[in-house]
């Protein structure tokens, strides 16, 4: 027979109308430890129909990706995302936290206030404080509904984003420049911090 | 290289010249004038038609492409923004300087200037394909979904209420205390009416022979008499003395100003 | 491994919005036969958190019947009444059955609506009728739970005008009848009233 904290956490997860946190569900159920039982509860729908999933640091059920085929057909209100909000996501994604100012170096032009406000519309961005510098920019940065929506565990899962940091594309231009003249591009990156060295024994 | 430029840009111009007819994807580059976002979204796509590694593409190759690409665009009458033209004019001045003999003192070097286009180029191009592989992830609603129908979980709050006898009977203490009839006391205070100063002082009047000072009419108070009573005393005399000078009944003179006021039966 | 059809079942009912008939079940998955499927998953499900139902020919997932106390949970907060509910409180108690107009005769001030109703809510205080005379004047009066609150075997026990006045209660205090007439926030009330506590238990 399945343990009564595990059938408490399905139900509970079942029911809910949005993830939750492993202290939201704990909460729920006065202050239970749950971690097992989502660990439990995870392995038994491995493979099956419907998963359990982890989204920052959030679980939810949802149908298994592979099924998407049977399931798409009814389900076309998504919106589709122009091509300069698409950049401006990803640009938020990779860069986070990042001002507008930010975004619109990478881009090249200037990101219309519209772009931002549909990405805050839809969930995935939000506003994250401001940068301690002169001026004060609003910064922007992901939210747990964008990591659910694109089936991110973490912004560590975002795709290819390893291969972007090492390769210093994630870093500012100006920084890229000093680190590529400094030193060979093999370690690149690592000699960044140091140019100044590295001009006087030119 | 440079040359493979010119010849890729005449290749376009031959396509161009015959968009009309056929729809291949150079001709399609030109009718997506409106598509681009920006100068830098525009070179980042013909950086990507040169088929290499952006970071092996050829900036001058590149340039010149871009200024091809708005020589034609402004032949046909196209209106290009104001920003694809400042970076036309910036293009043409990096080949310029990138042609020419090197100015050693030139800061920054046009290599560097070069360099931090491709950089650029780079980093958009990286955040394309990082968003493109965002959207063709299995999405929440569209390639799998969440229960269609959760029966949602309430928390119903309730206010369990808290106060304790002591403020209970306080707080009727204070309603009480507030509440109580108000019962206002006028005191009687020591005054000298105008009435008792005037016949007083018309009295006295009579008694006296010459000039008196005013102060001699007041009645005998002691020290431990409330001042206001002096003050009252005196003020009603005055008064008296003005309204029996009023009447002819006496004389009032006063040698100095603030000097005692002095008082006679009218003759 | 568990058949793909239990699995396309299993989605399918999982990411409906509403119970389906086998039917259109079917329907969806192309046509497939769906029955088995359905009673291999009814089966699964047995005895977990979440249980698979079929209701008027339609079938859903829905919580299990035990667990249905996770779905709609009570949570108190513990909020200390504030001074015009307890003055209200205390008029009730001292003088009921008594109508909202006298009550407010009696405190000098007007009553909301909501006073009562807070207090009607914490128990203590209950609709006594109405009272004989023209507009029938609705009565209040304090509750069984009123007394066991506060401690009070009935009503008898809550001390005289006398004892009052010889505590010193009766003295007018200018600052909480100032923050009270003033009707600011909750805490400024609070606070006039505190040094007067403090300085009677002193």
């Amino acid at each position: 027979m399945i343990d009564d904290l595990v059938r408490a956490v399905e139900a509970t997860l079942f029911a809910a109308e949005a993830p939750m946190t492993p202290e939201e569900i704990s909460r729920h159920l006065n202050g239970a430890a749950v971690k097992d039982a989502l660990a439990e509860l995870a392995a038994h729908y491995q493979g099956r129909g419907v998963e359990l999933v982890e989204r920052g640091g959030r679980w939810h059920f949802q149908t298994a990706a592979d099924l998407a085929h049977l399931l798409r057909r009814e389900k076309e209100d998504l919106r589709r995302l122009t091509r300069a909000a698409t950049e401006v996501l990803a640009i938020v994604a990779y860069h986070e936290p990042v001002s507008r100012a930010e975004i619109e170096a990478i881009r090249g032009v200037q990101t219309a206030k519209g772009t931002l406000d549909v990405l805050m519309e839809a969930g995935w961005v939000r506003v994250a404080g401001r940068r301690e510098v002169p001026g004060r920019p609003t910064i922007y940065g992901t939210t747990p509904e964008f990591l659910a929506h694109f089936g991110l565990e973490s912004r560590r899962d975002l795709p290819g984003i390893d291969e972007l940091r090492a390769a210093g594309l994630l870093d500012p231009v100006d920084d890229a420049y000093a680190s590529l003249t400094a030193e060979g591009p093999a370690d690149s990156a690592a000699n960044g911090a140091r140019p100044e060295k590295d001009g006087e024994s030119a | 290289m440079d040359g493979e430029g010119a010849q890729l840009a005449f290749d376009a111009d031959a396509e161009w010249d015959g968009i009309g007819s056929g729809a291949t994807e150079d001709a399609a580059l030109y009718l997506e004038l409106d598509g681009w976002e920006g100068p830098l979204d525009l070179l980042l796509d013909l950086a990507r038609r040169q088929k290499v590694d952006l970071r092996r593409i050829s900036i001058l190759e590149l340039v010149d492409q871009y200024l091809g690409y708005i020589e034609r665009a402004e032949s046909l009458r196209l209106e290009l923004a104001a920003d694809y033209l400042v970076m036309a004019a910036w293009l043409a001045w990096l080949k310029s300087l990138l042609l020419l003999p090197r100015d050693p003192e030139m800061q920054p070097s046009p290599e560097e200037l070069a360099l931090k286009l491709q950089l650029r180029l780079q980093r958009l191009g990286a955040m394309r394909e990082a968003g493109a592989r965002l959207m063709a992830r299995d999405r929440l609603g569209r390639d799998v979904f969440s229960r269609g129908a959760p029966e949602g979980l309430r928390v119903d709050r309730r206010n369990r209420w808290h106060c304790d006898l002591f403020d209970l009977i306080q707080a009727y203490g204070q309603v009480k205390a507030r509440t109580a009839p108000v019962v206002h006391m006028v005191r009687e205070r020591p005054v000298m009416t105008l009435e008792s100063a005037l016949s007083r002082v018309s009295s006295l009047l009579g008694l006296a022979l010459d000039w008196t000072d005013l102060r001699q009419f007041l009645p005998v108070l002691s020290r431990d008499d409330d001042p206001r009573l002096v003050k009252s005393a005196l003020a009603s005399s005055f008064v008296a003395a003005l309204e029996l000078a009023k009447q002819g009944k006496a004389d009032i003179a006063q040698s100095e100003t603030f000097g005692p006021l002095m008082l006679r039966a009218a003759k």
